[in-house]
């Protein structure tokens, strides 16, 4: 019974998925992109926790759906109608070719995955994938990664401050 | 003794030194005092040389004197040495005999020319180049000398050098005697291969190999020789040669240097006599070249190319001579042709300078009366040329006849060809003789014939006509040492060095001389009838005349078949190899890098979707590369 | 394991980089290629989340987070130059961002 | 609960936290201090946690003589990561130079400064990594830095462009190399170098396709053929400081991580990775040739270069030995110098022409600047593998390492590639001393040039590195040798 | 083992080199110094001349390890042959210098410091026992050339310089493949310590390199631009002593290190160096200026050159040394002399010229000398080294002396072809009586190099006798001693050595 709840779940999840996916990179609008990008994540985020990564899930919904795209949304109202870009490129070789290349990373990638002997799932503990043991982790193995995260961050922020501010100097119109 | 003949090879390089060195410091006739000297020098040491070989037992007349390793290597060693033995000395004294009168003729007759200095100092050149070719120790230094007289003969033709059929000239010279060069310098490498020496005390050594490599050798000498000697069919550049000032012509052209190839057999005796076929084609070169000379001198207007043509023949018969193996009666020829040739271009010389330069026989006639005393002697030379007793030319000629005719069949042809020859030889002489000196004087010879200022007579100044005189003096007595068979002391000393093959009996020897004096006294009496009674008229055969007046066309073969066919050669090579092939290639790959450069430069689109679709491609290609290649 | 064998996970997580690759090579909109970017790495992160799943320790849900902190900061930096872009009314068209090529 | 944080070596980690420690007072400085004196106080400070840096990795480099791995298994301290975080302060150093005299604007100066060492501490880093994650965060905390730093001249358009251009397809390799990094860990349940080499199947078709992407991932950092197509348009649009700085910290960066990932974590699959280092290493040397050959920009003709120059240290990696190692490590050297040196030369031309150099207007350079014309002429010496030069001893090196691995057709290739190389590095010089600005009717900017003091030391510095490391083969290839030895053949 | 010599003549000109380029000083000042220079060179040549001991090979060792990870190190010191073509070097050089001293050259710093440092870069060429060393000096000849070239040439110097580097960077890059396959094979880099090798590619790349500096026949496709566009005196040193760099490599390492693939291939490079002689006379022949037909003669010397080095014994070894002074003398005279005629008429075109040697004496017998020994003429140093030659290849086949002998005659053609197209005839339109006959200085420069011409006319058995080491005398060290491998030279072995004619 839990499973058959599972399996729809997951079937949702996944269709949600590749449909919000799709969405992203076929509507013409970036804001129903972005929105089709949260919808992304959340179902993403129903995936993790089926894959007992509670913590993650919850990361995924509270930073990257919440905060991350918001920034995004922000950015998409701010400029508007600029925002607004054709859909595809002039070149159908280019198209055509993408579409090839994708088609081609992902059949490898499956075959990559279905040639391989992936053992069965290792038994896994309650813990597992909580905010504790993730807590854990990074403060113990993966501490560096944790610390150097957030230099990251703070990178990327002095970087959005420097390009986002507004300066007469150089904008345009002056 | 050794220092006497060191002496008499550097006497003319210094003095070709000094002259060079002082430039215009010094007058052109102290320069022409300078040469002369030197080689006066060279003449007394060479005398004394003999003087003192002549006190030596005969068997022990032979001195090797090397000054040092000219050239050498690890294996081989060619020393800059010199032979003194009776061959060379004889020729040393030929040498710097002659070129030393000449020389001073040469003060006079040179007087007023621009660069005088420059002449003597080639002149002084030549005579030390001769002197190398002759005393040379070695092959390898004969070769030097060889080359070093082909030098200096081109720069003398070429002396006047603004004029450019001189200029032409002296090339043609230098290079066709370069072939000769060539073919020597082919021999040499054979020599050396086979014997690893070029001592001409080891060339019999070259025994021990086989026949091939003999007659090769001996054919590749007689390259050299027939060059040098402008015998048949290289020839050409001789008649030419005469651009060169007529002193020139007498030393050069005449006395010394064209008879080189004489001396080359005779000094290489042992390995022509290895191979005796080509010996015999020496001989035979210089019958085919006696008779035609003779006959081309026929018909020359120019009285130094008749000259020249009857030095060709001359040496013709000296070919005979050495090729029957009479080298003592071919250098004794050697030595007397040296005499009354050098006498004929010298007096032709006082003509010419008297004349203004002129050298056209058509324009001259009557001198007899404006120049009796150079007709004199003019008249003595031709008598020796044709070889009538009692001059220098009869006793010298007489005995090769001989010897060709004790030389059995192939002999007497030779034998035949001679005394034609001889007929010939009255015949273009005289001829020559009667032109220039009979009958009345030309118009062109009155109004020209000057008399130059401070000059003793009429005929030229005396330091040119004195050399004349010696030189007809012993035209007349040079003949007198050696009586064949009966006083052959040039024979004796002679063969030492090149003892010979052939000895003629007295028969053969009357016979000969009564044939040849038979056969020019016709030729000069036929020379008489035409041109100087005028009781005949030339015969009339257009086709022979012009086909002699061409030169029975060997320029124009070599022109055809040598000269146009190399430069053809290298304007193709240029036009169809060099200019699209070896040129244009690295232009052609230039241009291809930089249109595959633009190509991938044309990818580079700025495109940025296209820069992803490169990574996702090169990803998928990577990804199926690694899965597939395991 | 809830929900089926890790494969599956696996394949949505590679179409899911595809459709970002897709969106990469195909969207002419440098936000959208941003958004697809997000796609992108967000297949990565399926796939460690998965295979943490599959070995049963943490690491990969570990690496999964500083991914998305990384991407946050992308996206940050990103963003940045896009506005800055447009206040230069540069065109927001990669395709016209075409000064510097050859 | 008491949780066992792990033990912090902090020497390992001096060199980051130098630069970091820099970064931070630069920052700081933008705030604090007065506008006027932002420029010298941030590269003064800049250039002090480059020294620093530099010292402490020298320091680490002499106390590593066997590795360990530390905070937590994350990061390792050997002598390769030392080497290369020597390389790269010096690099920074340079570029700290080049910009001081270059970047003359107070806005967001001391903000660049603090990316710039941010940038550097980050490759310090990521030359420490021992796992995937730290793999993956250092690679993007530089390239983070950079993308700003890239387009930090935002009056300039290309700067902008650039700097997205970089954004978009280092984010797209990025999340290559993290797909990658998944799947390895999939196939093998780690993510430390050394167990990934020992858990893996060398035949597993999930470990291979990862390791594919990683590839990818790196190669396009390293701008090998065919991920290059950022670098002649990043590099040209970039401010040229940030072109030389990246031109030579994130090659040697890109290259020493190859190797160390490579030998590290994938030597079972060499069999694989040798060939298709091989064929990129000729993709690149055939693509960066050619198309240089047709620039005028001098900046994207060295940008090529630059590709070119990937390729022929790809040959070092792809040699698999322990002479192309060394070869390699002692290649960077005098590349880096170079790199940074051309640029910096490029730099001095531009601000004297006040717009982009090209092959034309370098003409009669040589002559009115003798000493910045002599060290480009020098430096384009260098690239080319002219003797007097350490590029000439790199290239030997590299050739003979392929020599020793028996691949003599690519020394054939890597032969070609020089030659058709010398065409538009001599070009440089041909333009710059060959012609007269009279016959091209040029003017000049007007004026003298501004004295530029601290350009001329940079350039100088890189002068004595490039020629000295011909002349100091022993030492350097003996410190090279020292930190490849980290590596196991 | 350890003697300065060498490395005094290598790094004083470098030294002398960067005191050009750092101390700013007029531009008389710096000809003058760096014509001091390389007298001082020149003297210290002399002195080592002196102090060599001809009877054994590999002198004035000098050896320091550069990097013993692969076992590189400087060494250098000479061999017989080495001394003399370092001494052709430093006396082409100095007369170089000197000449561009008189012509006045623009931005003298910059163009004495190079010629300076190409100086140092050939000595190093002749002097280096150490492979890299080698191929380091090597190279660091291209780089002062390609300026000198670029900058001081005609007006189509860059094509030049492009085809220049383009050729002989091609080959010398496959040099480098050979080098490094041939050092790491033979486990050091040391040229008096390894080895030989079997190896054809190896050496095939050796010789690809050499074929083109030399440049042999069909790699000659850089020369005629080069020569004809460089600055006189940047030919001389190019077609003088540059291209014996090359053929120098044949000898000390193509033909020394790999006695059997020079067997196999002997046939290959004989025939291209016989063609090349043949077809440079040829083209010498119908070159329409002195330039074109000294550069042309060049690549036909080079093939005779080659000739001998192929030969591979006794005698076409020393030919080829002796062969390789002498040419490097001649050229640099003859476009030296080149550089003085068009001075005087700004032209080098037969066309315009003619005529000269009436009233300029001086001029006339230089060239004229020089053009006699240049086309060999028995008795002079070139005809020695052209009979050694003809006569060590004559051993090998017949038919390349042959060649040789045609060479001969066309030899005679173009140079004669030049002197008087010069020097004869009608003055030519070009020839004004403004121009002048050489003045003092000129001849200060000329003279002492026919001076050398004919002093080596007069005793070429001082080249040719002590280029390498007697066979039968003892040596000091195993690797002090390279002889080429010989071939016995005489079949019947009845080959007598003295033959009766030294002393």
């Amino acid at each position: 019974m839990g499973n058959v709840v599972v399996w729809i779940v997951w079937i949702g999840a996944a269709f949600g998925c590749i449909a919000s996916g799709v969405a992203v990179v076929s509507f013409r609008n970036p804001f129903y992109s972005a929105l089709a990008l949260i919808g992304n994540l959340g179902s993403l985020a129903v995936l993790y926790l089926l894959l007992s990564a509670e913590f993650v899930a919850a990361a995924q919904v509270l930073v990257y759906a919440g905060a991350v795209m918001v920034m995004f949304l922000f950015v998409i109202a701010y400029l508007g109608g600029e925002a607004d870009a054709p859909f595809v490129g002039r070149h159908g070789w280019q198209t055509v070719g993408a579409i090839i290349a994708a088609a081609a990373i992902f059949v490898e990638i499956i075959v990559a995955v279905g040639e391989s002997s992936l053992s069965h799932p290792a038994k896994i503990d309650a813990s597992f994938g909580s905010p504790a043991e993730i807590g854990r982790l990074f403060l113990t193995d993966h501490l560096l990664a944790f610390e150097v995260t957030s230099i990251v961050l703070l990178a990327a922020a002095v970087g959005g401050v420097v390009l986002g501010h507004h300066s007469r100097r150089f904008d345009a119109g002056t | 003794m050794i220092a006497a003949a060191w002496i008499c090879l550097l006497a003319p390089l210094g003095a070709t030194l000094v002259i060079t060195l002082a430039g215009m410091r010094i007058s052109g006739r102290t320069a022409g005092w300078i040469a002369t000297t030197s080689t006066s020098v060279s003449f007394v040491a060479a005398v004394v040389a003999f003087a003192k070989l002549l006190s030596e037992n005969p068997e022990d007349r032979s001195h090797l004197s090397t000054a040092w390793t000219w050239l050498g290597t690890d294996q081989y060693h060619f020393g800059l040495s010199i032979l003194l033995d009776p061959l060379s000395v004889f020729m040393m004294l030929v040498v710097s005999g002659v070129g030393s009168l000449i020389v001073a003729y040469s003060i006079g007759y040179m007087d007023g020319e621009n660069e005088e200095r420059r002449y003597f100092a080639y002149m002084a050149f030549f005579v030390f180049s001769m002197l190398m070719l002759v005393q040379a120790g070695n092959l390898l230094l004969l070769l030097v000398g060889w080359g070093l007289v082909g030098l200096s003969s081109y720069l003398l033709i070429g002396f006047h050098q603004e004029r450019p059929s001189a200029i032409a000239a002296a090339k043609k010279a230098f290079i066709m005697n370069a072939v000769g060069d060539a073919t020597m310098a082919l021999a040499l490498f054979l020599l050396i291969l086979h014997t690893g020496s070029l001592d001409f005390g080891s060339l019999i050594a070259i025994s021990s190999s086989s026949s091939l490599v003999i007659n090769l050798v001996a054919l590749g000498l007689l390259g050299g020789a027939v060059t040098k000697s402008a015998q048949v069919p290289l020839h050409t550049w001789l008649p030419d040669a005469m651009e060169g000032p007529t002193p020139v012509s007498a030393l050069i052209h005449a006395a010394t240097m064209v008879t080189a190839g004489v001396y080359l057999i005779a000094r290489t005796h042992n390995v022509f006599e290895l191979a005796p076929n080509i010996l015999d084609l020496a001989a035979g070169l210089g019958a085919v070249t006696l008779l035609i000379a003779g006959l081309i001198a026929l018909v020359q207007t120019d009285i130094k190319r008749v000259i020249a043509y009857s030095t060709m023949s001359q040496i013709g018969y000296m070919f005979v001579g050495v090729g029957v193996g009479a080298y003592s009666n071919g250098m004794y020829h050697l030595l007397t042709h040296a005499f009354f040739k050098a006498l004929l271009f010298l007096a032709a010389g006082l003509l010419i300078h008297a004349l203004a330069g002129e050298q056209d026989m058509r324009k001259m006639g009557g001198m007899r009366v404006l120049m009796p005393r150079t007709y004199w002697l003019f008249f003595v030379g031709g008598l020796a040329l044709v070889g009538i007793p009692p001059f220098a030319g009869f006793f010298s000629k007489d005995p090769i006849l001989a010897a060709a005719l004790a030389h059995g069949t192939f002999g007497a042809i030779l034998w035949v060809a001679g005394v034609v020859g001889t007929f010939l030889t009255g015949l273009y002489t005289f001829r020559m003789l009667f032109m220039v000196f009979w009958g009345e004087p030309s118009a062109y010879a009155r109004e020209h014939h000057h008399v130059g200022p401070g000059t003793w007579s009429r005929e030229g100044p005396l330091v040119m006509f004195v050399p004349v005189v010696v030189l007809g003096v012993l035209s007349v007595v040079g003949g007198w040492i050696q009586v064949a068979d009966f006083w052959t002391p040039v024979s004796n000393f002679l063969e030492v060095s090149a003892p010979p093959l052939v000895t003629a009996s007295g028969t053969q020897e009357a016979i000969s001389s009564i044939f040849a004096v038979a056969f020019g006294l016709v030729g000069i009496g036929v020379a008489w009838a035409i041109y100087g009674a005028r009781r005949a008229e030339v015969p009339s055969a257009p086709g022979v005349q012009s086909a002699l007046e061409h030169k029975l066309w060997f320029d124009w073969l070599y022109d055809r078949a040598f000269y146009r066919p190399s430069v053809w050669l290298a304007r193709a090579l240029y036009r169809w190899f060099e200019q699209p092939v070896i040129l244009g290639s690295l232009r052609e790959i230039a241009a291809g890098a930089k249109e595959s450069g633009s190509l991938v430069s044309r990818l580079q689109t700025g495109l940025l979707r296209v820069y992803a679709l490169a990574v996702a491609s090169g990803l998928a290609v990577l990804v199926v590369v690694f899965i597939s290649v395991r | 394991m809830l929900g089926p064998d890790i494969t599956w996970y696996l394949a949505i997580s590679a179409i899911l980089f595809s459709i970002g690759v897709l969106g990469v090579l195909l969207r002419r909109s440098p936000l959208i290629v941003l958004l697809s970017l997000e796609i992108m790495l967000n297949g990565g992160n399926l796939a460690l989340i998965a295979f943490s799943r599959q070995t049963g320790e943490g690491t990969g849900q570990v690496f999964a987070i500083a991914v998305m902190a990384v991407a946050a900061s992308e996206v940050v930096v990103g963003l940045g130059l896009i506005v800055a872009m447009s206040r230069r009314r540069l065109p927001l068209d990669v395709d016209r961002l075409r000064s510097l090529r050859g | 609960m008491k949780i066992p944080t792990p033990n912090v070596d902090w020497l390992t980690l001096s060199p980051e936290l130098s630069l970091l420690a820099a970064a931070a007072i630069c920052l700081m400085a933008a705030v604090l201090v007065p506008a006027p004196w932002r420029r010298g106080v941030g590269a003064f400070f800049a250039f002090a946690g480059f020294i620093t840096a530099g010292i402490f990795a020298g320091v680490v480099f002499d106390r590593s003589v066997n590795s360990t791995l530390e905070v937590g298994n994350a990061i390792v301290r050997d002598r390769l990561g030392a080497f290369g975080a020597i390389i790269i302060c010096g690099s920074g150093l340079l570029a700290v130079f080049v910009s001081y005299s270059h970047r003359m604007r107070t806005d967001y100066v001391a903000e660049y400064y603090a990316l710039l060492a941010t940038a550097g501490a980050g490759m310090c880093f990521l030359l420490q990594a021992h796992n995937l994650m730290t793999l993956f965060l250092g690679l993007e905390w530089f390239s983070i830095a950079l993308y700003i730093i890239c387009a930090i001249d935002m009056e300039l358009e290309t700067s902008l462009e650039s700097g997205l251009k970089y954004l978009v397809i280092g984010s797209f390799g990025s999340a290559a190399l993290l797909f990658g990094s998944a799947l390895v860990y999939g196939a093998t349940g780690e993510i430390d170098f050394t167990a990934i080499a020992a858990a893996a199947d060398p035949h597993d078709g999930l470990l291979l396709a990862g390791l594919a992407m990683i590839l990818v991932g790196l190669g396009f950092k390293a701008s090998a053929a065919p991920f290059h197509q950022w670098t002649p348009d990043v590099y040209e649009g970039a401010p040229t400081p940030v072109t030389a700085f990246m031109s030579a910290a994130t090659k040697a960066t890109a290259l020493i991580l190859m190797l160390r990932v490579l030998r590290e974590a994938f030597p079972q699959e060499a069999h694989d990775w040798t060939i298709v280092l091989a064929v990129l290493a000729c993709a690149s040397l055939a693509v960066g040739n050619l198309a240089a050959l047709v620039q005028r920009n001098v900046k994207r003709m060295l940008a090529y270069s630059s590709i070119s120059h990937a390729g022929f240290m790809l040959i070092a990696i792809a040699a698999n030995n322990a002479l192309g190692a060394r070869g390699l490590l002692y290649y960077l050297i005098p590349y880096c110098a170079m790199s940074v040196g051309a640029f910096a030369v490029v730099a001095a031309r531009e601000r004297e022409l006040r717009q982009p150099v090209t092959l034309d207007n370098l003409a009669g350079m040589g002559w009115e600047r003798p000493f910045l014309g002599a060290a480009m002429w020098i430096f384009m010496l260098g690239f080319a593998g002219f003797p007097l030069t350490g590029g000439f001893v790199g290239k030997f090196y590299v050739f003979a390492a392929a020599y020793e691995r028996d691949w003599i057709w690519l020394m054939i290739v890597g032969v070609a590639a020089t030659l058709v190389s010398l065409y538009y590095y001599l070009g440089v010089v041909r333009a710059m001393y060959f012609r007269s600005p009279v016959e091209l009717q040029l003017m000049p900017a007007g004026g003298s040039p501004p004295r530029e003091v601290t350009l001329q030391v940079g350039v100088a510095l890189a002068v004595v590195v490039t020629v000295g490391s011909f002349f100091a083969v022993q030492p350097l290839i003996e410190i090279a040798r020292k930190a490849a030895e980290t590596l196991v053949f | 083992m350890n003697d300065w010599i060498a490395t005094i003549l290598i790094f004083l000109p470098v030294a002398g080199a960067l005191a050009c380029f750092v101390f700013p000083v007029g531009g008389n000042a710096v000809a003058s110094f760096a014509v001091l220079v390389s007298l001082v060179e020149v003297g210290f040549w002399i002195d080592a001349v002196t102090r060599f001991d001809f009877a054994h090979g590999l002198q004035f060792e000098q050896q320091a390890s550069w990097f013993s990870d692969l076992n590189v190190s400087y060494h250098v010191g000479m061999f017989g042959f080495s001394l003399w073509l370092v001494g052709l070097t430093v006396v082409v050089m100095a007369a170089a210098m000197a000449y561009a001293f008189l012509a006045g050259r623009e931005r003298p710093r910059a163009y004495y410091g190079l010629m300076l440092l190409l100086t140092g870069a050939v000595v190093g060429v002749f002097t280096a026992q150490d492979l890299l060393l080698f191929y380091v000096m090597f190279e660091a000849m291209l780089i002062p050339l390609y300026v000198l070239l670029g900058v001081w040439g005609g007006a189509g110097r860059l094509g030049a310089t492009f085809k220049f580097v383009a050729y002989t960077m091609a080959g010398s890059l496959l040099m480098l493949v050979s080098i490094i396959a041939l050092g790491l094979s033979q486990g050091t880099f040391d040229l008096a310590q390894s080895g030989t090798s079997s190896s054809n590619w190896i050496f095939l790349g050796f010789a690809a390199a050499f074929a083109v500096k030399a440049p042999l026949f069909p790699f000659h496709g850089w020369l005629p631009d080069a020569y004809r566009e460089a600055s006189p005196e940047v030919s001389a040193v190019l077609s003088g002593i540059v291209s014996k760099a090359a053929v120098y490599g044949f000898l000390r390492i193509a033909i020394a290190k790999f006695p059997g693939p020079t067997e196999d291939f002997r046939t290959l490079f004989l025939v291209l160096a016989a063609v090349g002689l043949v077809y440079g006379s040829l083209l010498a022949f119908r070159a329409p200026d002195v330039r074109g037909v000294i550069a042309y003669s060049s690549l036909a010397q080079m093939g005779l050159i080659t000739l001998g080095l192929f030969a591979t014994n006794d005698l076409g070894f020393n030919g080829a040394v002796l062969q390789m002074v002498n040419h490097g003398l001649i050229s640099a005279t003859l476009f030296l002399l080149a550089g003085a005629i068009e001075r005087r008429t700004a032209t080098g075109e037969f066309l315009l010229l003619g005529g000269m040697a009436r009233g300029r004496p001086a001029l006339a017998t230089l060239l004229m000398t020089t053009g006699v020994i240049a086309l060999a003429v028995p008795g002079s140093s070139a005809f020695a080294g052209e009979f050694l030659v003809l006569a060590g290849v004559f051993q090998q086949y017949w038919l390349y002396a042959v060649a040789g002998a045609v060479a001969i005659v066309l030899a005679a053609m173009y140079m004669l072809r030049l002197i008087s197209g010069v020097l004869h005839q009608d003055v030519g339109s070009a020839v004004s009586d403004a121009a002048r006959d050489l003045v003092p200085a000129e001849l200060a420069i000329l003279v002492p190099l026919v001076a050398c011409l004919l002093a080596l006319s007069v005793w070429p058995a001082g080249i040719s006798e002590h280029s390498f080491p007697s066979t039968t005398s003892p040596s000091t060290s195993a690797p002090a001693r390279f002889t080429p491998p010989r071939t016995p030279a005489v079949p019947h072995g009845s080959m007598s050595t003295e033959g009766g004619i030294s002393p």
